[in-house]
């Protein structure tokens, strides 16, 4: 049990990326999609930190009175990758905005029948 | 400047893709993306020769040495896939003035085009030529986001909505490799995938890789549209303007099958990935359930660039069946498929978009008696399309003709025989619009006055491709010959 | 809201240490926590307050979006063109040592200029996310 | 010219030939004197290569690796000598033909005609000198698609159905079968190289050389083997001259000659006489012969009919080589030369018929022998060439794969042939009957019918009047008619030729 509870992070990751992606997967509505999508991200996002993390660590600056240090790297990449998400969003909100003005409508279905009509 | 070229690669169309915002003058930027284009393949040219002069060459960006810094590092294989890569890029952008001048009306800044489709190409020689692991996932987003820009760009309005199908595909595939970098870099503590494959040793076996190896099969069989994760790209190439569709088919699923070979043979290592995973069990019969199928639905598509792409979807089972047999003829089978139908689908879309420009359409009801009206583009058709059949003096018979005999190796003679006999499907949806445009007669034309061949400046690249593909089906030194060194290298065989 | 005050004034107080502390973020960067992509985004954070406040005609005047379209490419080639440098003083890409005389200066130097490319094609990317649906928005 | 030389230029000289046609297709005369120049060319380049073969010499031409130890390779040997010689004789013949052919019958895109026709004999030709298994695979897929265009030249709905058929078989029987069967040979044997004796022996199983032997032999569609013989009456959609060059001489030979080349050279004689490996194909090959015949019975069209006898005498050939007796097997490549001129005498007749009168089926022809004696002679020499009756050429062949057969203790083959002999007159004579004892109906179309063209028009005595076909098409079935005869005299010729190929 200490097992399952001691690894809470991961537990955290999980239901995150579970949730992120049922939402990508079930909602109609493609801003929701953006949305879950952005919930799956970050859900890796917090996967990278916590291996990060250091227990008792502090930030990596060099300072008097601390030796043990968190390991910067996964910080780093995973600023990175949160620009590359928040570029995602940004592509994938624009695309919405255009695919509403052509269609009229942001679900999917919808959009669907439009174009089997067509 | 020579030791910079591993670097210079990716750094030129990096360079150019902001100028090109800074530049705007539409015959200006037109101009310099074609040169840049140009000087970018020179390089990947000069880059290969000095990879089979010296061996591999490592470079270390901002110079930290690896695995502490990020290295870029040019075997043969992938200065191989930067050769196509680069070349498509030079070939394509050549073609594009004309052509998108007809297909983005509404586009008046076509620096943004320009920009977009830079960037694009960054993206897809980043993630060839550097050997950082996490280098990987930003070119690779790079790439994805301009690509998705590039496809949302098409007339019709369905270009929107595959441009948005496949953004969630693939970011959702992108995310899984990130998550498998992830885990992979708890156990190793390195990004560098040289180091990685010695950090890994030991560990292999732990819970953690297997389900990174996991997230990689996935994530990557996403981006390369290997069946039956290939629902984004039969609309995406279909609706795509003409010349991101030539671009993106010859290029960017062939970056995410180098991927898979740099992450399955360099990292995991293909006596882990091929033999205690199994992996061939997982690949092979998708590769060919994936050749047999998507070639049947392209025999019923009406709209040929669709019927391109899912035909493109069967070629991508080549590839990966002949990675599946992890054996040098195998490999080199797919390597050597890589490259070669990288030139005849890129010729093929070439061709579909000179129609496009011609009659509006590639409906195959547009394309009747096209053989009379477009005859140099049709001729091009024919030809790539015979490629694409795997008829002799062509690449596409080359590529078969190692798959087949990996299979035989093997003693997997049912797998040859679909090989071949899948070549036969090729043969009937290429021939279904050889027949529709030399023996119909062609529609009348409505007081437009009758429709012509493409001007010179689309023939002429194209051309080259054609011309390409004859030459590498007749010597093939320098496909197969490099394809079989990078496969004996990535199988640690080679002397 | 142009009517509501409050919004109106706070908007107004803190719209100019938003910005400084941007600017603290972006030179900081080198000594403690912070550096070009948080200072970008804390930079635009302020100027997309302001347009939310007071109107994104009033934003615009302020910053017209040409300027904003060349912050976008000016920090690439910033980031870049650094690392060009490093090239032509014979290190490889990126290597900030040889910019100077003496490595340690070099780094500095280095790592300033880069950070002041991302700051700012990061503020630049933002801003004119915002501009481009604000406008969709409007129109 | 050294013989290297001499079989480049052999291989490019069509091609070459074609570009001409089309730079020159805006002056018809030029075009077609470009296209006799060519193939006279052609025709002494492959003399300069005989006294070399018949004195033993095996010239050589590597032309490019085209992969790792795989080299587009040519080397001239007997067989391919032979079958080049009647390519190349042939063409110029055919040639002649086709100018008063497409002239008399206005056809159209002549220029794309004779371009094809050159790359198809080009294609003919590098089968013939093919070095190795890789080569002749390459040539003998440039043959098919470059007759292509030929087959569909009308590019009408029929011809599209027939093309459709003829592309289908011939490629998927090449690229499942025979593709399958080459890269399987290369697997085996580590050489595609054609070497006396054969490559196979002790490579494998007997259980797998059969099955190998399988995928050849119906690899081959061109050798029309049953079931897959079904393209060559499709093709008859064809123009005449393309019917006769290419689908009585070059594609079909192509096919036969390729199965002869497999079973000489890489299972070897020895091979397949030791374990018996070829039987079922002597039984496939008879059975050909038997069922082509009695459906070319059948048949009223004149060249369905004349196809159907194509298949059954392709069968001779197989059966020639599955007998893997040296008997056998020179019978079977004398019979490549004997039924080219025996058969495109024939075809050279239905056209010059087509041409002059306007008739394809047979129960129109009452009577023709009248109006077109030349032709109707000319047809009855090539008939008796093909049934197999000195003096003429067929008589050879038959005897010696008889003799093959019985070599090999197969005496009911001798039967096969002695009944497949009665068929071929069932078939050919009421033709030449009809056209000269029959009278002729009165509903037939008659002079002034708008269809027929001109020709040379001969008042003779009794007034009925001689309406041949162009002189060209005169001329040139005049010249195979004779050749069937001369064959029969020179066949001492032919076979000190050939006779290397069994006795090493």
């Amino acid at each position: 049990m200490a097992d399952v509870l001691g690894l809470y992070n991961y537990w955290v990751v999980i239901v995150l990326m579970m949730t992120g992606f049922y939402i990508v997967v079930a909602r109609d509505n493609l801003i929701k999609k953006i949305i879950g999508l952005s919930i799956f991200q970050t859900s890796v996002f917090l996967l990278f930190i916590t291996v990060g993390k250091v227990e008792g660590g502090t930030a990596p600056i060099l300072a008097e009175g601390f030796d043990v240090y968190s390991n910067p790297l996964p910080g780093v990449l995973i600023l990175t990758a949160i620009v590359v998400g928040v570029a995602t969003t940004a592509v994938a909100l624009g695309l919405v905005v255009r695919i509403n003005e052509e269609y009229g409508t942001i679900e999917e279905g919808e959009i669907h029948v439009q174009d089997v009509e067509a | 400047m020579e030791e910079h070229l591993p670097v210079l690669v990716v750094l030129v169309p990096m360079l150019a893709a902001p100028l090109c915002l800074l530049l705007r003058h539409r015959t200006a930027v037109t101009g310099f993306a074609i040169a840049v284009a140009w000087l970018t393949f020179a390089i990947s040219v000069l880059l290969l020769l000095r990879v089979l002069d010296q061996g591999v060459i490592s470079y270390e960006l901002g110079g930290w040495p690896p695995p502490w810094g990020i290295e870029y590092r040019i075997d043969l294989l992938n200065a191989f896939v930067l050769i196509l890569v680069a070349g498509i890029g030079a070939i394509v952008a050549t073609w594009s003035p004309a052509s998108i001048s007809v297909e983005l009306p509404r586009y008046e800044r076509h620096y943004l085009f320009y920009t977009a489709y830079l960037l694009c190409l960054t993206g897809l020689l980043g993630i060839t030529a550097t050997g950082d692991l996490f280098n990987v996932f930003v070119f690779l987003e790079i790439s994805a986001l301009s690509s998705y820009v590039l496809i949302s760009m098409g007339q019709d309005r369905r270009a929107l909505t595959s441009a948005y199908q496949y953004l969630i595909m693939g970011t959702l595939g992108a995310t899984f490799i990130l998550i498998g970098i992830g885990l992979l870099y708890i156990m190793t503590g390195t990004l560098n995938m040289a180091d990685m494959a010695v950090q890994l040793e030991g560990v292999r076996d732990t819970r953690t890789v297997l389900v990174a190896f996991g997230f990689f099969v996935v994530g990557i069989s996403v981006k390369m549209a290997l069946f039956p994760l290939h629902l984004w790209l039969p609309n995406a190439y279909a609706y795509a303007p003409s010349v991101v569709t030539a671009f993106l088919a010859a290029t960017a699923t062939k970056v995410s099958v180098y991927i898979l070979l740099r992450f399955f043979f360099t990292v995991f290592g293909h006596e882990f990935a091929f033999g205690s995973m199994r992996l061939w069990v997982f690949l092979m019969p998708l590769a060919l359930i994936g050749i047999v199928t998507a070639s049947l639905v392209a025999i019923f598509q009406n709209n040929i660039k669709r019927m391109l792409a899912y035909s493109s979807v069967a070629q991508i089972g080549y590839m990966v069946l002949g990675i599946s047999f992890a054996s040098v003829n195998g490999l080199t089978g797919g390597i050597v498929h890589l490259f070669n139908h990288g030139l005849m689908k890129c010729a093929l879309f070439l061709a579909m978009g000179c129609i496009v420009m011609r009659c509006g359409s590639v409906h195959i009801d547009e394309m009747r008696g096209l053989g009379r009206r477009m005859p140099w583009t049709m001729a091009a058709f024919v030809a790539a399309g015979l490629s694409l059949i795997g008829v002799p003096l062509t690449v596409g018979f080359i590529s078969k003709w190692y798959l087949v005999l990996a299979a035989l190796e093997q003693g997997l003679w049912p797998v040859a025989a679909l090989v071949l006999l899948s070549s036969l499907l090729a043969a009937v949806y290429v021939w279904r619009v050889v027949e529709v445009a030399y023996f119909h007669e062609p529609r009348a034309v409505d007081g437009e006055g009758a429709i012509t061949d493409a001007p010179l400046s689309l023939l002429l690249p194209m051309w080259a491709l054609v011309i390409a593909i004859f030459y590498f089906g007749i010597s093939t030194e320098a496909t197969a010959g490099i394809a079989r060194m990078a496969a004996e290298s990535l199988l640690g065989t080679s002397p | 809201m142009k009517r509501q005050s409050i919004p109106r004034v706070a908007a107004k107080l803190l719209i100019p240490y938003i910005l400084l502390y941007a600017f603290y973020v972006q030179w900081h960067g080198d000594y403690g926590p912070g550096g070009g992509f948080q200072a970008g985004v804390i930079f635009a954070a302020g100027v997309i307050l302001y347009a939310i406040v007071f109107d994104l005609r009033a934003c615009q005047r302020a910053l017209s979006p040409r300027i904003i379209h060349l912050l976008m490419p000016l920090g690439l080639l910033l980031y870049i063109g650094v690392g060009v440098a490093a090239m032509l003083k014979g290190g490889t890409f990126l290597n900030y040592s040889v910019l100077e005389h003496d490595p340690v200066h070099g780094q500095h130097l280095g790592i300033l200029l880069v950070e002041l490319g991302v700051g700012t094609t990061v503020a630049g990317v933002m801003i004119s996310i915002f501009y481009s649906f604000g406008e969709t928005v409007r129109s | 010219m050294s013989p290297q030389t001499a079989i480049y230029v052999a291989v490019g000289l069509p091609l070459v030939g074609a570009a001409l046609v089309v730079a020159l297709r805006r002056w018809p005369n030029l075009r077609e004197a470009a296209s006799l120049a060519t193939s006279g060319a052609l025709l002494a380049v492959v003399l300069t290569l005989l006294p070399g073969v018949q004195a033993g010499g095996r010239p050589e031409a590597r032309v490019v690796e085209v992969m790792a130890g795989l080299w587009m390779a040519f080397e001239v040997e007997p067989l391919g000598m032979l079958f080049a010689l009647v390519a190349a004789g042939l063409w110029i013949v055919t040639t002649i033909y086709s100018i008063g052919y497409m002239r008399g019958h206005h056809e159209v895109d002549q220029t794309r005609f004779y371009a094809c026709f050159a790359v198809a004999i080009s294609a003919a030709i590098g089968v013939a000198f093919a070095g190795n298994l890789l080569t002749l695979f390459i040539f003998y897929e440039v043959l098919t698609l470059s007759t292509y265009p030929l087959v569909t030249h009308h590019r009408t709905e029929a011809a599209m159905r027939g093309g459709r058929l003829y592309l289908g078989i011939l490629l998927s029987t090449s690229v499942v079968f025979l593709l399958f069967a080459v890269i399987w040979t290369w697997y085996l044997a580590g050489t595609l190289d054609f070497r006396p004796g054969g490559i196979l022996a002790g490579t494998a199983d007997k259980g797998t050389l059969a099955v190998l032997l399988a995928l050849f032999a119906f690899g081959t569609g061109k050798a029309a083997l049953m079931p897959f013989h079904r393209w060559l009456p499709a093709a008859m959609v064809a123009p005449t001259p393309v019917s006769a060059l290419l689908h009585a001489v070059a594609v079909v030979k192509v096919g036969v000659f390729t199965v002869m080349k497999i079973i000489v050279y890489v299972f070897g004689l020895e091979l397949l006489t030791g374990t018996g490996l070829s039987t079922w194909l002597m039984y496939v090959a008879a059975f050909t012969i038997l069922a082509s015949s009695l459906i070319a019975l059948t048949k009223d069209n004149l060249k369905a009919r004349l196809a159907y006898s194509t298949v059954s005498q392709l069968s001779y050939i197989v059966l020639g080589a599955a007998l893997a007796t040296s008997a056998g097997v020179l019978g079977g490549s004398m019979h490549i030369a004997m039924h080219a001129f025996g058969k495109i005498t024939l075809f050279f007749c239905a056209g010059a018929i087509y041409v002059a009168a306007h008739k394809t089926e047979i129960s129109d022809m009452d009577g023709i022998g009248r109006t077109m004696p030349i032709t109707m002679t000319a047809f009855f020499i090539g008939s008796l060439s093909v049934i197999g009756l000195p003096p003429f050429g067929g008589a050879w062949s038959k005897w010696f794969l008889a003799l093959g057969a019985l070599e090999a203790d197969k005496a009911i083959f001798v039967a096969v042939l002695m009944i497949s002999s009665l068929l071929n007159v069932a078939y050919l004579m009421p033709i030449v009957a009809r056209a000269f004892f029959v009278a002729p109906s009165e509903t037939g179309p008659s002079d002034d019918d708008e269809g027929a063209l001109q020709g040379t028009v001969l008042e003779a005595n009794g007034g009925s009047s001689i309406k041949e076909a162009p002189t060209f098409c005169l001329v040139a079935l005049c010249a195979t008619a004779a050749g069937c005869l001369a064959l029969f005299f020179f066949a001492d010729e032919l076979y000190q030729l050939l006779t290397p190929i069994v006795k090493p």
